[in-house]
């Protein structure tokens, strides 16, 4: 630790940030120094952003101090914290979809000219020389709103990267990137850290946690649980501190394979990006997956099973019968259910209390004479919350003062009321702590078993091959893998979502 | 969880308190504006002075009705002064004084307010175009129809029964309009807070993404809305033809802002998904009341226009501070 | 998609509309092709773009402006009610302070809103009844004077050619399209407007450039004001009005989405035109006014339906933007 | 203009109304209508634009009059000063202009037909000071705040009260000659005002929304003022005729809708090269309880104005469904 203390870059002593009354973080203290990455991970809401936002000048401390370099600092703003040399890239995207890229990069800091006029021309090289740097080639004249989610995401680290700051946050910036876009990323942590910058690096992808970081800290509940260097971790430690207990496993047991378990739900259909026939079907107590790289046409193949659009001469078949979905309302009368990628955007009314929000696509069950029956509503929701131990203190609390994982489980709870034949459930665990995530596990398995028909998509491989029974692999609009059993690893998934063998139209999937 | 349940009685309870904290404001800023009202005119607080106040109060109520419906929705109605003229107009012209007219020109008259809140709706949402700029145009349309039709001189009579319902007292006492606006009142609260439509509007304006992913039909709900609140408009303008006997063009005009004033003035968020029509009662009886008030204070033109923009400054700014504080 | 495909999409529709009517009144109305009637046009619309701008800075932010109406009106009042002798000194102080009534106007709104968090809608509805209610003490009834050299030069001709509201009409355009795409300030504009946390977390001062959006849309309703005073020779506190609105229309019809955060400048002389062409082509086919309203409700629903990028949704495109994103 | 005064027919003549807000201003441009209608050897055209209240818009219209090459232009302003410029930058196009009920505040023009507004209320005042013994108080009716006319004909009446240090004007109210407005107003008066003595009210429908407000509440009516409006007529002939409010009594002015008409002919005269004067006057009749059954129409709607120069089947024809 001595020679630690002599390269310190930035230290936080005793910060307090309290939220209406929630004690967010509570006197935390934390560190870090020169070509140092400092991992910081933690349950949802355990306080990671919000010790982050105080350190950038966004959140004022309620208490403690904040030193750069041995001094004592206080910062008005973000603006202020970027001029003494903090940078950093946030949980959720800082970019304007309606900017171009080069425009985002720069924003705040835009290149002048001697007259005060903006320049243009430099805002575009400046912003294509960063973009270049870290391996990235996008027009910088492209509007932001119209690039791919890892795109955006390396926008966004380009953006502080402008900045020339000599400490950079990095909040959960892997989350939509593939493995080889998180090593292109570790790449520029490791040049960042040989120029004598200070990193701290936010994830709940331990293993990337581990692997990347100097030292850790773990915090829970707003106070720091431990701080040490990675070596002395491994990922069991790492989440047993992270919970405060042991955790045996995340995922539930998988069922054993059944080739000649009834088929549930068919799918085949024209992929409108593509062009291409796709088709696939799911047994009964099987979690079907869906993997690959981001934006292979996943996302269009499953929503156009609810209805939204995004593939030809669909065809699809619940149990054997065909029904024609053209829409949510058809979808839904057929049975089929559809959990949203973004939850605040597509998923939950913020405003509306947690009995509206769970009861959202089944008012329509419980009506006499156009009226809703309540006391028939208020036993249902409160069963779900049950069910799903939704941490709430009133059914009409608003869904605005949930913490994101109850927030997510609003989402799922209100298809689970429905009580789907099929459920297609996109990025479930998206920004959810490992404990929640286990419990969506075993639900998903649950519902498995009760024969609903269930199909996830996720960007997070541990999680494919933890919780699926089959993953198909899509690349450019095409099933290139499907892999059962033992055969889901990494390496296989990789393989195939790299691949340009059309599996459908060889024949060899269903 | 069990910890959740012994806790909720008293949140429950708080929470109630907090949610009906505005309302009791309300009705505390209406009584403090009679008492005012007696104190600088006695005779104010009279019963006949108070039924008259009412009464005025049921125009603008039952147009706020749309305007709640609509502002609930996540939209805003902006032609509601034109529908008020047209059905004004319109109504004198179909009964022409007869009580014989009295059933087909109710219903064309309510059609008609129906079909052009429901082309704002379409405009709405299959056009996609703002709420604020389509009902602006469909104001200019209705507007121009009307005096198309009317040729600038509105022609008729409001029928008798018409008439009565206009100037009318119940008992003696209570006036027709207002125990009709009473029970329409009745009828759009339990609407709002009972009904599956209700509910699915409240899901419409909190997040319409949301919404039409929980297999809502988001369209139909928003041109449901916009439609009742053609039809209010209508209604209140033939109601006002009950207690004018002709017509009048223009005398919609204010409406439109007046309605928006006592929408926000009762608590409903512009931005849809939050509030009700309980508050609009009460923002409806504020802005008549303070009209009233200033008439009787003798206060010029000048005066008015300030007293009404301060009011509603005050009320938001409750409503804010409150909400700031969490 | 690249930024100049956005713009054509934003501002191509305006253009072509304008000049689909602008053509068939050609042809069915010699008198409308006269040099003539085309400065009238000019004229009339000078105001309207000029509070178009106003509008759509404060829509860009995310805002809207309903006072306008009352800053136009009182600048106009004041302009009325100043001297009318045609000295230097009074011609300064009437090019000069009713633009700074305006200015203050839109101060006091964007403090309000700022400092308060409350929405602009509401506050500027409210506003707009106080200042209305300002102008009308200063001028209760439409009357005063304003010196006829001013007048002339606003609503005249330079070198006894170029009429003055069309160099007005143009240098504004520009002058703010320089300052949306070039300033800092402008650019921060887009940015509040796209997201206000996201453009805090940038470093930009966000309530700084809402107070300016709004003292700016105050200080534009006043050059309206001040023009209109010329135009009318006098003044009326109830002149604004009718731009509360129409400003709004001028706006969305030019491409700005009242969502904030897209659109611009580039496309409100378009919309301004939209608007006035419909009562001079009708005017001059001598049909009757009825007609006239009818015919405007029309046009703005069909120009709105093609140009607006309201916020209603398509329910196939919810996942629409994604989709676009993922096909590049 | 110089060259035209050769044509004798075929004109086109243009009428600016700057509102269509009331039964009155479509009656008056009604008149217009007709009267160019009995004149087809010489009127080819009439085009009536209508200015919604709007200054800017009459300007406009008025130019693209201008540009229409129109003969003459009747016009009736929404504001005095406003239209100089747009009626000098007319008479510099060689058309004839002529105002009339609302005037234009210029002598650059072809000739005013004028209404004096000012007698209309100043006979209004006179009587009711008289009817009320020279003693009370009263409550003004004005019309539309800002407009020219109102504050002309309340001139007038206040010349008239000044004078009588015991009758004093309580309150002063605009209802925009509205009958719902006035009758809004009324409720609130009524309970603000335990007695009124009486009321100048400038007429439009307002006299009557006074009137059934008191009778609605049971209550007598004092002297009202009024102007001639069937509807106002009717019923204060109905009162008359019942004897049952022997506190009420009226006197109508009468503002005559056929001013376009007359304005009309001075415009025409002003095209044939027949010399006009510049300022012509329209008298105003006034109707009082003894000869109000001169002037109601009982057949006739409402809506309809006494002083008119309109045929029964015209009146029906604007009137009546
Ligand atoms: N602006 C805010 N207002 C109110 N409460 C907040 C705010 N920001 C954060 N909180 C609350 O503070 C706590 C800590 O949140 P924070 O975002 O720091 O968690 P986190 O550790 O980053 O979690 P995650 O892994 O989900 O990103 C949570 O209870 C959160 O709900
Ligand atoms: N924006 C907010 N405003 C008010 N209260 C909030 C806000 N965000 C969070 N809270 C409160 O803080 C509490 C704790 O949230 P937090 O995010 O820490 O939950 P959590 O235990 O981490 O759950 P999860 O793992 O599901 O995120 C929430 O239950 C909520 O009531
Ligand atoms: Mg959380
Ligand atoms: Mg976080």
């Amino acid at each position: 630790m001595a020679d630690h203390s002599s390269s310190i870059l930035m230290e936080m002593q005793g910060i307090v940030k309290t939220f209406h009354g929630t004690r967010a973080v509570d006197g935390v203290d934390f560190s870090c120094s020169r070509g140092e990455i400092h991992g910081l991970v933690g349950e949802n809401g355990a306080g990671k952003s919000t010790l982050m936002k105080v350190l950038a000048g966004i959140h004022s401390a309620d208490a403690g101090k904040i030193f750069l370099h041995g001094i004592e600092r206080r910062f008005g703003g973000y603006s202020d914290a970027r001029k003494a040399g903090i940078g950093i890239v946030y949980q959720e995207l800082s970019l304007l979809p309606e900017l171009t890229v080069a425009e985002n990069i720069v924003m705040g800091a835009w290149p002048r000219n001697p007259g005060g006029l903006l320049n243009w021309d430099k805002t575009r090289t400046l912003s294509g020389t960063i973009l270049r740097g870290i391996g990235v080639e996008i027009d910088p004249d492209t509007l932001v709103g119209s690039l791919p989610m890892a795109l955006r995401q390396m926008v966004e680290i380009s953006k502080v990267l402008s900045k020339e700051s000599e400490l950079i946050v990095f909040d959960e910036p892997t989350a939509p990137l593939s493995r080889d876009e998180v090593s292109i990323l570790f790449n520029i942590f490791r040049d960042l850290k040989r120029r004598g910058k200070g990193i701290v690096f936010i994830s709940h992808r331990l293993d990337e946690v581990l692997a990347i970081s100097d030292r850790i800290t773990v915090m829970k509940d707003g106070r720091t649980v431990v701080t040490d260097s990675a070596a002395s971790f491994s990922e069991e430690k790492l989440i047993a501190s992270m919970v405060g207990r042991e955790f045996s496993e995340i995922f539930p047991a998988k069922k054993g394979s059944s080739k000649d378990a009834p088929v549930l739900f068919s799918f085949d259909g024209i992929l409108h990006m593509s062009n291409k026939r796709v088709a696939f079907s799911v047994q009964e107590g099987e979690v079907l997956g869906f993997g690959g790289l981001q934006g292979q046409g996943q996302i269009e193949l499953l929503q156009s099973i609810f209805g939204l659009g995004g593939c030809e001469s669909l065809s699809l078949q619940i149990l054997g019968t065909r029904v024609a979905v053209k829409n949510p309302i058809h979808a839904m009368r057929h049975g089929i259910a559809l959990v949203p990628e973004n939850r605040n955007e597509e998923g939950v009314f913020p405003i509306l209390s947690v009995l509206e929000n769970l009861s959202a696509p089944t008012v329509d069950h419980r009506k006499r004479l156009g009226f809703i029956r309540r006391l028939e509503e208020h036993s249902v929701v409160r069963d779900m919350v049950d069910r799903l131990s939704i941490r709430i203190s009133s059914q009409r609390q608003q869904a605005q003062s949930l913490s994101g994982g109850n927030m997510q489980k609003l989402v799922i709870g209100k298809w689970l009321i429905f009580d789907p034949h099929v459920i297609v459930l996109l990025e479930p665990t998206k920004g959810v702590d490992v404990a929640t995530k286990q419990q969506i596990y075993r639900l998903i398995r649950e519902l498995a078993e009760r024969g609903v028909a269930v199909i996830v998509n996720t960007s997070d491989m541990l999680e494919l091959i933890g919780v699926c029974d089959r993953v198909l692999v899509m690349n450019r609009g095409m099933l290139t893998g499907c892999l059962e059993g033992s055969a889901i690893t990494e390496e296989s998934i990789m393989k195939a979502s790299v691949s340009d063998r059309d599996l459908v139209n060889a024949g060899e999937c269903v | 969880m069990e910890k959740a349940k012994t806790l909720a009685p008293r949140h429950e309870l708080a929470d109630m308190l907090s949610r009906n904290a505005i309302f009791f404001l309300l009705f505390l800023l209406v009584v403090a504006m009679f008492v005012l009202g007696e104190i600088v005119a006695h005779g104010f607080l009279s019963l006949s002075h108070i039924g008259a106040i009412l009464r005025t109060a049921s125009f603008l109520g039952i147009v706020a009705i749309g305007q709640t419906l609509v502002v609930l929705s996540g939209g805003i109605d902006l032609s509601v002064g034109p529908i008020i003229t047209m059905g004004n107009v319109f109504i004198c012209m179909f009964m022409n004084g007869l009580d014989a007219n009295n059933v087909w020109s109710l219903s064309a008259i309510i059609l008609l307010g129906l079909a052009f809140g429901s082309i704002n709706g379409l405009g709405v949402t299959y056009l996609r175009i703002s709420p604020l700029v389509m009902t602006l145009a469909v104001g200019s349309l209705v507007t121009g129809l009307t005096l198309i039709f009317s040729q600038g001189a509105p022609k008729g009579l409001a029928s008798p029964l018409l008439r009565e319902i206009g100037v009318g007292n119940l008992f003696n006492l209570i006036p027709a309009i207002v125990v009709t606006w009473a029970v329409l009142s009745a009828l759009v609260i339990a609407l709002l807070g009972r009904s599956v439509y209700g509910r699915k509007l409240y899901y419409a304006g909190a997040n319409l993404k949301a919404a039409a992913l929980s297999g809502i039909r988001v369209r139909l709900v928003k041109i449901i809305a916009y439609a009742l609140g053609g039809a209010c408009a209508v209604l209140s303008g033939t109601l006002m033809a009950g207690y004018t006997r002709d017509a009048f063009l223009g005398i919609g005009n204010e409406y439109t802002m007046w309605s928006i004033a006592a929408v926000v003035i009762g608590g409903t968020s512009l931005t849809g998904g939050k509030g009700g029509y309980v508050g609009t009662i009460a923002g409806a009886i504020i802005l008549v009341l303070l009209e009233s008030l200033l008439t009787v204070m003798n206060m010029p033109e000048a005066g008015r226009r300030i007293a009404n923009g301060l009011i509603i400054l005050i009320m938001i700014s409750i409503y804010f501070r409150k909400r700031n504080r969490g | 998609m690249t930024e100049k495909q956005k713009n054509l999409r934003l501002f191509v529709p305006v253009y072509a509309i304008f000049f689909v009517i602008y053509l068939v009144a050609c042809i069915i109305e010699p008198t409308f092709f006269t040099w003539e009637n085309n400065v009238n046009l000019f004229t009339r619309i000078t105001p309207l773009i000029i509070v178009g701008i106003a509008q759509t800075l404060v829509i860009l932010t995310g805002g809207i402006d309903l006072s306008l109406g009352a800053s136009i009106g009182l600048a106009n009042v004041i302009a009325a009610s100043l001297p009318f002798v045609n000295s230097p000194a009074n011609i300064a102080l009437w090019l000069l302070v009713p633009p700074l009534v305006g200015l203050g106007v839109g101060l006091v709104n964007g403090l309000i809103i700022t400092r308060g968090g409350f929405p602009p809608l509401i506050v500027t509805l409210a506003a707009g009844a106080i200042w209305k209610g300002v102008s009308l003490f200063v001028l209760p009834e439409p009357g005063g004077e304003v010196s006829r050299g001013v007048a002339g030069a606003l609503t005249g001709t330079l070198f006894n050619f170029v009429p003055v509201p069309l160099v007005i009409l143009l240098v504004v355009v520009f002058l703010f399209q320089i300052v949306l795409r070039r300033t800092q300030f402008g650019r921060s504009v887009y940015a509040v407007g796209g997201n206000e946390t996201i453009a805090i977390e940038s470093g930009i001062a966000v309530d700084r450039v809402k107070i300016g959006v709004y003292a700016l849309s105050g200080m534009l309703g006043g050059v309206a004001g001040m023009f209109l005073s010329g135009w009318m020779n006098s003044g009326d506190p109830l002149v604004g009005e009718p731009y509360i609105l129409n400003s709004i229309a001028v706006a969305v019809i030019g491409g700005t989405s009242l969502s904030g955060g897209t659109g611009g400048v580039v496309g409100i002389i378009g919309g301004a035109y939209i608007f006035h062409l419909l009562n001079n082509i009708l005017n001059l086919l001598a049909v009757s006014t009825f007609y006239q309203y009818v015919a405007k409700g029309l046009i703005l629903i069909a120009a709105l339906a093609v140009t607006s990028t309201g916020a209603g949704i398509r329910l196939g495109s919810i996942f629409r933007k994604r989709r676009e994103a993922e096909s590049g | 203009g110089g060259e035209k005064a050769k044509k004798t027919s075929g004109f086109v003549i243009g009428l600016s109304d700057f509102s269509l807000g009331n039964s009155w201003r479509v009656q008056m441009v009604a008149e217009a209508k007709y009267a160019a209608s009995q004149k087809k050897d010489m009127v080819k055209e009439l085009i009536v634009t209508e200015a919604d209240n709007s200054v800017e818009k009459q300007i406009a219209d008025i130019e693209d009059l201008i540009s229409k090459k129109v003969d003459a232009i009747l016009v009736t302003a929404a504001n005095p000063k406003a239209l100089v410029p747009v009626v000098d930058k007319a008479m510099k196009a060689g058309i004839v202009v002529v105002d009339f009920d609302n005037l234009v505040d210029t002598n650059n023009i072809t000739a005013h037909v004028d209404v004096n507004q000012k007698e209309f209320g100043k006979v209004q005042g006179e009587w009711l000071v008289k009817a009320l013994k020279e003693k009370g108080n009263i409550i003004a009716f004005n019309g539309m705040k800002g407009t020219t006319i109102s504050a002309l004909r309340f001139e007038g009446a206040k010349s008239v009260f000044d004078q009588y240090p015991n009758i004093k004007i309580v309150q002063e109210v605009y209802a925009d000659w509205d009958y719902a407005k006035a009758k809004r107003a009324m409720e609130d008066l009524l309970a603000a005002y335990p007695k009124i003595d009486g009321f100048w009210s400038q007429g439009g429908a307002m006299s009557q929304g006074i009137i059934e407000a008191y009778m609605e509440k049971g209550m007598d009516p004092p002297p009202v003022t009024g102007e001639d409006g069937n509807g106002f007529l009717k019923i204060w002939k109905k009162i008359k005729d019942s004897g049952k409010y022997p506190g009420f009594d009226s006197i109508a002015t009468s503002m005559p809708t056929w001013c376009s008409a007359k304005a009309m002919d001075v415009a025409l005269d002003a095209l044939t090269g027949k010399t006009v004067q510049k300022y012509n006057l329209i008298p105003i009749p006034t109707i009082t309880a003894e000869t109000l059954d001169k002037y109601v129409k009982p057949d006739l709607p409402d809506s309809y104005w006494c002083n008119s120069q309109l045929p029964a089947d015209i009146v029906m024809k604007i009137f009546t469904r």
